[in-house]
């Protein structure tokens, strides 16, 4: 008997919920209610050191060039994953198009990379 | 009963989200997050429509295909341009952008 | 079908009904949850077991069974009870709440990952986009519970863990690419039932290299694992975690180990497909664990790459490895070469 | 015993998913941190995903979460936590009086407009969806026998995006 995989998936979805919700909540029932404000109990790990100044500091820009390759490579490759799975329905001519769609995007792709890893862009 | 006019009332309702948000608000993350919505709306009826017809077709989920990626790569710019001009201004709100103001 | 009981004598008939349902086994049982939780415990004993072996050392003994395999359950009682530390000025309700969503992520997969032909939650003909659509959520949650412990080493290891998944998400995607077009489907019990005659792994040798590396760098293992290299980033994003929230994000890694492994398996490796001495679910659950050695043993072994190393690694040569597969692939398809394999 | 099919119930998922989204929607704007508005976007757009699987799309619903949560909203974070005022002030959304109200007066109507629109046409419209939904393998041919030109125009818009925003974004010297 085979049910919707959608159905299935939400309830196995509600099952982890079950497994998890107490195992979440502990914290919420014995550990909060109990707190005594510590000052150096709940300071910032920093092996030691007193923690100096905002940990959520302006962070380094030379990742962002990387999150922004990901987003389009996110597009490109969702577009081939619906291309790949009926490859074998269409003919192979029509599958050129999806060739030059990569050729295309191989010359931005490298010129970025190269703006990327240099160092003194960022 | 679920029908066409469900999915276009909640589309419209979240077009009505997105133009409060490009209209009332002034932080500029704020104001493409309203687009993103608007976007989506779009998307909602496209979807919608395209399953109603018949006879069937998937015209209207390339049409999403599509717009789902425009729109990533809108964010993307968009984003860039905000990283910008707090560069230049130190802030991101829109009405502080004036810069080409005698 | 469910017939809902009318009559208190129906009751029991229905209960049985209901727990010898193939919905209930597969989701309480077998490849759902009971499964999932005794696997994940197993992993935590034997990768410590294993690196202790490799390193000359003995590992957890004590905790009773052979060779301490009850330690998971100790670790459990004790991270249950230990206090949880808000840090300073943290964000309590992302810092408690974003480790249920990582063990959602880790364990929702597991809901289309087949273990046999019948062992599995739900039949989904989009199965391997909807694993590449939840794993693609982790970076986000990841620097979100980075930036919720306002802590300086989470942080940096939040942002490095940030580009590392990011950086080797694509080369994942566009090595599984060439096993679709193999298979010609996203549903991965079709995709198992197309290798009964040839392990994918053959004809797309080079995608499974790919796909090997990828998974390591997206696990954070070594030599990957620059977001929680201990000696410089104590235990990278999740260094103030503790006590229950602590024991939450280890489940999951372990849980998203183990999933990554079954997929190899169902992608690669011929799934359940082996020598009919033993049942089908069982080569599932051995090749994934072999798949989870061969993760875990670099750890023993090998030094951390160097980040700009990293990078250059995932966006050079593994992108263009991975679209070459593709082209590999498409060649080897057309020139009916993988024919008589019904390919 | 009563025999009942085990279904999804679709009014009550779509009410769900209706719900989730637009609330979702609201808190993206008004929420106070930014950052909580940003995940409130992502459980938009994966309410949204939860509605192309009702219309039988499960392949734009998986495209939406991979693109929106998994791909736009780490960049919307990352926008997020370089944009912060060094001393940590996110930036404020102070308003002039009656703007907000205007704002809302406008939207609500063409909102309402929309809807009323929708639901005079309704008796026109098909109720119900025809049988079969399409199988996912319909959506590549189409993609690149139908729209082939689409594609190699996308091409040219996501290198002119990469390459755009990599050049604003990059330090100038």
């Amino acid at each position: 008997m085979a049910l919707n995989p959608w159905l299935a998936i939400s309830i196995f979805a509600l099952v982890i919920l079950l497994f998890t919700i107490p195992l979440l909540s502990l914290p919420y029932l014995i550990v909060f209610p109990r707190r005594k404000e510590n000052p150096f109990r709940d300071m910032p790990f920093e092996s030691g050191q007193v923690p100096q100044g905002d940990a959520r500091h302006r962070l380094a820009m030379q990742y962002y060039p990387f999150v922004l390759m990901f987003v389009v490579f996110d597009v490109v490759g969702m577009f081939l994953f619906a291309w790949g799975i009926s490859f074998s329905q269409i003919p192979l001519d029509s599958s050129l198009v999806v060739l030059i769609f990569l050729v295309l995007l191989g010359a931005p792709l490298a010129y970025a990379l190269r703006l990327a890893l240099r160092r003194e862009n960022w | 009963m679920v029908t066409l006019v469900s999915y276009i009332i909640v589309s419209a309702a979240l077009l009505g989200i997105g133009i409060y948000g490009i209209s009332v608000k002034r932080n500029a993350i704020r104001i493409l997050f309203a687009v993103e919505i608007i976007v989506n709306a779009a998307n909602i009826n496209f979807a919608a429509f395209t399953r109603y017809l018949n006879p069937p077709t998937v015209s209207g989920q390339v049409i999403v295909f599509y717009s789902i990626a425009a729109s990533a790569m809108e964010a993307a710019i968009g984003l860039a341009l905000i990283l910008v001009a707090f560069r230049l201004n130190g802030s991101i709100d829109v009405r502080k952008m004036d810069k080409l103001k005698g | 079908m469910v017939n809902i009981p009318t009559s208190p004598a129906d009751l029991l008939p229905f209960i049985i009904s209901i727990v010898t349902s193939h919905t209930f086994i597969t989701i309480i049982i077998f490849p759902g949850m009971i499964h999932l939780t005794l696997v994940s415990a197993f992993l935590t004993w034997y990768e410590r077991k294993l690196l202790a072996r490799i390193q000359l050392r003995i590992g957890p003994l004590y905790a009773g069974g052979p060779g301490g395999i009850l330690q998971p359950i100790a670790d459990g009682v004790k991270l249950i009870f230990k206090e949880v530390i808000l840090p300073y000025k943290a964000d309590r309700t992302l810092f408690t709440w974003i480790p249920l969503v990582l063990i959602y992520l880790g364990t929702l997969p597991f809901a289309v990952i087949p273990f046999g032909q019948h062992w599995v939650i739900a039949n989904l003909d989009v199965g391997l986009v909807f694993i590449f659509a939840t794993t693609s959520v982790f970076p986000s949650m990841i620097i979100i519970f980075a930036w919720a412990s306002n802590s300086k080493y989470p942080f940096i290891g939040g942002l490095r863990s940030l580009f590392q998944q990011v950086a080797y998400e694509i080369p994942m995607w566009i090595s599984a690419l060439s096993v679709v077009i193999l298979a010609g489907s996203l549903n991965l019990v079709d995709i198992v039932n197309k290798q009964a005659k040839i392990w994918f792994i053959v004809p797309a040798f080079l995608s499974f290299i790919v796909f090997f590396i990828c998974i390591m760098a997206e696990l954070e293992r070594l030599p990957f694992d620059l977001p929680e290299a201990e000696p410089e980033l104590v235990a990278g994003w999740f260094t103030e975690a503790s006590g229950a929230i602590f024991m939450a994000i280890f489940l999951a890694l372990y849980l998203k180990l183990y999933m990554m492994s079954a997929l190899v398996t169902d992608l690669f490796l011929g799934g359940w497909w082996g020598p009919p001495f033993l049942p089908q679910p069982v080569w599932t659950v051995l090749k994934a664990l072999v798949v989870a050695t061969a993760i875990i043993i670099p750890r023993g072994i090998y030094p951390r790459i160097r980040v700009d190393m990293l990078i250059r690694i995932g966006w050079t040569r593994l992108l263009v490895i991975a679209l070459a597969n593709v082209f590999i692939t498409v060649v080897l398809v057309n020139s009916g070469l993988l024919a008589r394999w019904g390919l | 015993m009563v025999e009942v099919a085990l279904t999804i119930p679709p009014d009550v998922v779509f009410i769900a998913f209706a719900t989730v989204t637009l609330l979702a929607a609201i808190l993206a704007l008004q929420a106070k941190e930014l950052i909580y508005g940003a995940i409130a976007l992502g459980a938009s757009f994966a309410g949204i995903a939860g509605m192309f699987i009702l219309l039988d799309a499960p392949y734009l619903a998986m495209l939406q979460i991979a693109i929106y949560v998994g791909a736009v909203v780490v960049l919307i974070l990352f926008t997020i936590m370089l944009v912060r005022r060094e001393e940590g002030e996110e930036v404020t959304e102070q308003r002039e009086r009656g703007e907000g109200a205007a704002g809302l007066w406008i939207a609500g109507l063409l909102a309402v407009a929309i809807a009323g629109v929708a639901a005079l046409a309704g008796p026109n419209l098909p109720s119900t969806p025809p049988g079969n939904a399409l199988p996912v393998s319909q959506l590549g041919p189409a993609l690149v026998t139908q729209y082939p030109v689409p594609l190699l125009i996308l091409a040219f818009l996501l290198s002119a995006a990469l390459l755009g925003a990599m050049m604003l974004a990059k330090v100038e010297r």
